[in-house]
């Protein structure tokens, strides 16, 4: 029922050792950065849906942040961050030439084996791990559709730094694209019955794809976010409700089969 | 190569209306007074015994000290009949997101102290006089000796609005911690009651398995509200020679880092006792922190250490409130308090 | 204008002469083996209870994690007789110079984890089993299964070297704080002490007026040492909507902001039972940390929420404790034990 | 019996306000820095011997670190920080257009009215009130003779970035001037009768030095150092012994008579 669970493990003794990473890239979109660094060992092990613990870079921070992998090209690992709060404040203001802690890759990657449509539905940072998600699929000539909701404009800016061929937009405040939510998109969606739903953001937008898959038939994963202390299943802080009880998001997730998730 | 992926599309142009929502009520408007028991307060903060001095920043800065006095009450540190020294040095230091200290309640005595009063012929907010002691005596001697003082004094300044008894301070050597034991911090209560007709706060101390028995034993024995928390009783050590580095060996802990035990103390008093003024602290630095405490069912909180990080501290704090209970759509201080405890 | 003063002189040439004095002691003599009652410890770190669990990270990394196995000893979450499935969430999140949690043991209940230690047949080290409960019988319960499980397992791996009976889970909702009580605390080390042999670690909670009426009723009735502290119940409020932010509410709170509070409890302890091996805890984040706790009387220093700051944070403490060990010119972990109490 | 009782107060209702403060100069000297920032106010009100109190340009800390004023030259404030620590560490390491949050003036002033003889004796960074002394003697015409002790190279380094015509220096591992003590340097002086010692450094070389200067029949004054939590007289917290008790090192110090300091 959970995704991926025996995919990707046994990194070996260096299994989620903490990297010091150099920043090679570091652009604003509106409230985000996208970051990009130098870190071979987790670009090699790493799949779409899984994400890294992050060092907040300055003094003062007692836990890490859980970021998902946005793109992973050759050796580098690009993150997109969201100001929203004192720490992501912190990592979205990284500059090139400084140095992010990283470890990873974490958690269970999106299924893609086999995948021949993927509609991608993402809500605010939830987008972050679609456009790695888009370029796998791509990379399996799967074809790729992906519908992103945002609040407003500034959030919407972050549309930019995607690469994603066939993206619609929606913005609650109506500034960009459809206005209403990435659900309100999904209403105009005729999708093909092999279309596989993959779905990143709010619980309650996850919950609303959910609602929607059922009804178009369609079977799909979502990814979750949770407040996290360790990201490596020690701690059991990050469980979210599912069919199956309550699950860990940094080990049995991110990534969960659609129908597995538990509304609010 | 750029972490923006290629092709990525162009950037929406920057947009005018492109700013945060709209506060729900307009920050002028918001009502910061409160009423602590009888006291009338412009707004609800007050200043942590023995963390702000009054006497000393009227004596730098003169006159115009008082016309922006920060605080709505004035909470001098606690005073002793007799004069004390206090603990060897060293008293203070950093710890992590906070700090200890083992003052040991150095003050002149309430002779000289009220002596020194004649400084703040010039403030206009009631003072609530901290006293301190080791044996019920000892506090009804020093509320007496104010009462004294005051008697005849009416409408002249600094005006006496009542007491705050502190039970609880972790720094008295060989003294047994009054605040820890309901009958005894009762007995103290009594002793002052005897003394006073004015309003009577009680210092709890957070070096307890359950504050509540303390707090109906003060409020049992006519303590007209409750103030909470005191220092939590800690320990450095001097990293070269790891031996305790204060010169008291233990201190009190205060600052960010207890606060979310004050807070949850706060809660507890707060929904036992719902009727019951509380002046809530512990690690307040910010008026998210302030309104916080006012959530959890303070009705005053006292800034404590923070004032040691900047003389603009407690104003600071105040706009911040205001801004944080604007924002929420509170027209007033009093519309937020209790708001954490429903469901409780 | 420069800072510099105008017409200052040259600066001295670099002398490459100029370095650190040299270590009293060299590192690599530096004896960490510490005898915990009648456990031998190659070094004093173990992992505390809750924080770090072996049979994910063997899942994970599988054998070679064994061979570099950070810890003197495995302490693996409580373990309660039926399954938990623990508090609704939130359940944890950051605070100043800390976190707090509010997980409610949630565990698959001692047949099902006693079936998941087969994943541990590469560890080395004994595994001090952390057992939960709310009454004396539950706590026995465990134990009988864990004693049925290991007869006749003699030798093999993983060991069951002894217990740590947690008594202070703030988390616990509707049950009394066994800790907070000297008689419930002694039927609980009783009800166990019956069905072992083994060495029993009683866990304390730092949530009481006084530790040393628990610590005494503990060791009267028959626990080897003492292990604290647990998490301080504490409150964290949702900024936006000034409700509680955890699931349940409240939860235990951990981390730096702790550690003069945990240090000042275990230096309590360690002056009234000077014989009585102890684990202390709370805060630890680097070496130094450590090396406090052993100068306040532990024998060995359980690290917790430092582990969620990254997998190698037990490694490199432990490098920084034999260097922090070598600079004070101590030889090893037992000479620096209690350096702090003397003169208490 | 404390130096300057009344001098340089009533600063108005400003008085100890914050002043964010460009810093227009840092340079490195061994184990210390030179910084500089542009804070008139402050050097409008300031006297040699007074300090600010000095936010950690960095979360995490939570006390402000009081700091000597090194230099005042029109509307510059010139401090020389030691790195002692993590606060003193990132103070050490500000740059250029970066900003510091000031303080001050605070605390009483080394009082230099009549004097026409002045032998500054530091010890390690209790050596940086005394260049701002100096300038100030000599400002008014005074003789002005210093002799610093360092412990080594490293810490001596920062006598460059001192301006005092006759300076003498010893470090105790006779790296640079004499070997060994401030102490031992000044047993070779012979200090006219008029002469005024100046004193600032660790508790135990100021006895030392006061010792020497009653044996010399010298008055003077000295400087002492003490852990603060405010800085401004309100919290009782940086008391040290002296014949009239403890007195705060902040507000009735840090300058006091050489004769009031009690040895430890
Ligand atoms: C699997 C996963 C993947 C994520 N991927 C991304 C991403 O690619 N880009 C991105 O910008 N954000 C991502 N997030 C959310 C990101 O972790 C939070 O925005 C960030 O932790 C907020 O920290 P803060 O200090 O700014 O906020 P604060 O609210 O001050 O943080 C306080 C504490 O709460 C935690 N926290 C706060 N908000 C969240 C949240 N929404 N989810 C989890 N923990 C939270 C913090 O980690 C910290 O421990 C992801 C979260 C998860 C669980
Ligand atoms: C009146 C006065 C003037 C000073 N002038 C200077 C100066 O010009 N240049 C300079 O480099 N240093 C000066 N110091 C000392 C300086 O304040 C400390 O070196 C600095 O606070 C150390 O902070 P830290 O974070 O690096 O060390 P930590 O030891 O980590 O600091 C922890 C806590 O202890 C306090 N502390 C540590 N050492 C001292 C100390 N020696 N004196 C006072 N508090 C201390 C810190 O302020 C902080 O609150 C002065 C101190 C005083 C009292
Ligand atoms: C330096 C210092 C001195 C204090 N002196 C007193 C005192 O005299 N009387 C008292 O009741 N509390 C005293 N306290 C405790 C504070 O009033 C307050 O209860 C505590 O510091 C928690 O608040 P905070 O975290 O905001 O500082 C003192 C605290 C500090 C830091
Ligand atoms: C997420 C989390 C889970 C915990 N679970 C347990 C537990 O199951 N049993 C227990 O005795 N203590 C538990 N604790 C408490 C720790 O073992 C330790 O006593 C406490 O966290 C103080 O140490 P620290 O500050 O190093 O984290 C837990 C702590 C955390 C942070
Ligand atoms: S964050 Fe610790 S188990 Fe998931
Ligand atoms: S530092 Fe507070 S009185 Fe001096």
């Amino acid at each position: 029922m959970t995704a991926g669970d025996s995919a990707h493990e046994g990194h070996g003794e260096h299994w989620a050792e903490t990297v010091a990473c150099r920043v090679v890239a570091a652009h604003p979109f509106g409230a985000f950065a996208a970051v990009e660094v130098v870190a071979p060992a987790i670009a090699a092990a790493a799949a779409p849906g899984q994400f890294v613990m992050v060092t907040v870079p300055a003094p003062g921070f007692f836990l890490r942040r859980p970021l998902s992998l946005f793109t992973v090209r050759d050796d580098r690992v690009g993150l997109l961050v969201e100001d929203r709060g004192p720490g992501s404040r912190e990592l979205a203001r990284v500059a090139v030439g400084e140095t992010l802690e990283l470890a990873g890759p974490l958690g269970t990657p999106f299924p893609v084996e086999g995948v021949t449509s993927g509609l991608l539905v993402g809500g605010g940072i939830g987008c972050a791990p679609l456009q790695y998600l888009a370029d796998e699929l791509r990379r399996r000539g799967a074809l790729v559709t992906a519908a992103f909701g945002f609040r407003d404009l500034r959030q919407a800016r972050a549309a930019a730094a995607f690469d994603i061929e066939r993206l619609w937009l929606a913005t609650e405040d109506g500034s960009v694209g459809r206005p209403g939510t990435v659900v309100d998109l999904l209403a105009g969606v005729d999708a093909a019955p092999n279309t596989v739903v993959y779905t990143c953001g709010p619980l309650a937008m996850v919950a609303a794809v959910q609602r929607w898959a059922h009804e178009a038939r369609l079977g799909g994963y979502a990814s979750l976010e949770a407040h996290m202390a360790c990201g490596t299943g020690s701690c059991h802080g990050c469980v979210v409700a599912t069919t199956e009880g309550y699950l860990r998001v940094c080990s049995e997730g991110p990534v969960f089969a659609l129908d597995t998730v538990v509304a609010p | 190569m750029s972490a923006a992926a290629p092709g990525a599309r162009p950037v929406p142009a920057p947009d005018p209306a492109e700013r945060p929502a709209l506060p729900a009520v307009p920050e002028a408007e918001v009502d910061l007074g409160v009423r602590l028991g009888p006291l009338e307060l412009e707004h609800p903060l007050v200043d942590a015994s023995g963390t702000f001095d009054a006497v000393e920043y009227a004596r730098r800065s003169r006159g115009d000290f008082f016309a922006a006095f920060p605080y709505a009450a004035y909470v001098p540190k606690t005073v002793t009949v007799e004069p004390r020294a206090g603990n060897p040095p060293p008293r203070v230091t950093e710890t992590a997101a906070g700090m200890i200290n083992a003052i040991g309640l150095a003050n002149p005595g309430v002779e000289a102290w009220l002596g020194s009063l004649s400084e703040l012929g010039a403030l206009r907010q009631p003072m609530i006089v901290s006293v301190g002691g080791n044996a019920p005596e000892h506090y009804a001697a020093v509320v007496r000796a104010v009462e004294a003082w005051a008697a005849g004094r009416a409408g002249a300044r600094p005006a006496v609005g009542g007491y705050e008894l502190n039970v609880s301070c972790p720094n008295l050597s060989g003294g047994r911690l009054i605040g820890a034991e309901p009958a005894a911090t009762a007995e103290v209560v009594a002793a002052v009651r005897a003394e006073t007709g004015r309003p009577v706060f009680t210092k709890l101390t957070p070096n307890v398995t359950d504050v509540l028995p303390v707090a109906a034993a003060a409020l049992g024995a006519g303590s007209t509200g409750l103030a909470l928390v005191n220092t939590f009783k800690a320990l450095v050590l001097e990293p070269k020679s790891l031996r305790p580095f204060l010169g008291n060996r233990t201190g009190g802990l205060c600052g960010p880092a207890i606060k979310p035990i004050a807070l949850r103390m706060v809660a507890e008093v707060a929904a036992a006792f719902p009727a019951v003024p509380l002046v809530g602290m512990g690690g307040v630095v910010c008026g998210l922190d302030a309104l916080e405490f006012i959530a959890c069912g303070a009705t005053a909180v006292a800034v404590g250490a923070a004032n040691f990080r900047g003389v603009e501290a407690p104003r600071r704090i105040l706009d911040e409130l205001r801004r944080e209970l604007a924002v929420r759509g509170f027209g007033g201080a009093n519309e937020a308090r209790g708001v954490a405890l429903a469901g409780a």
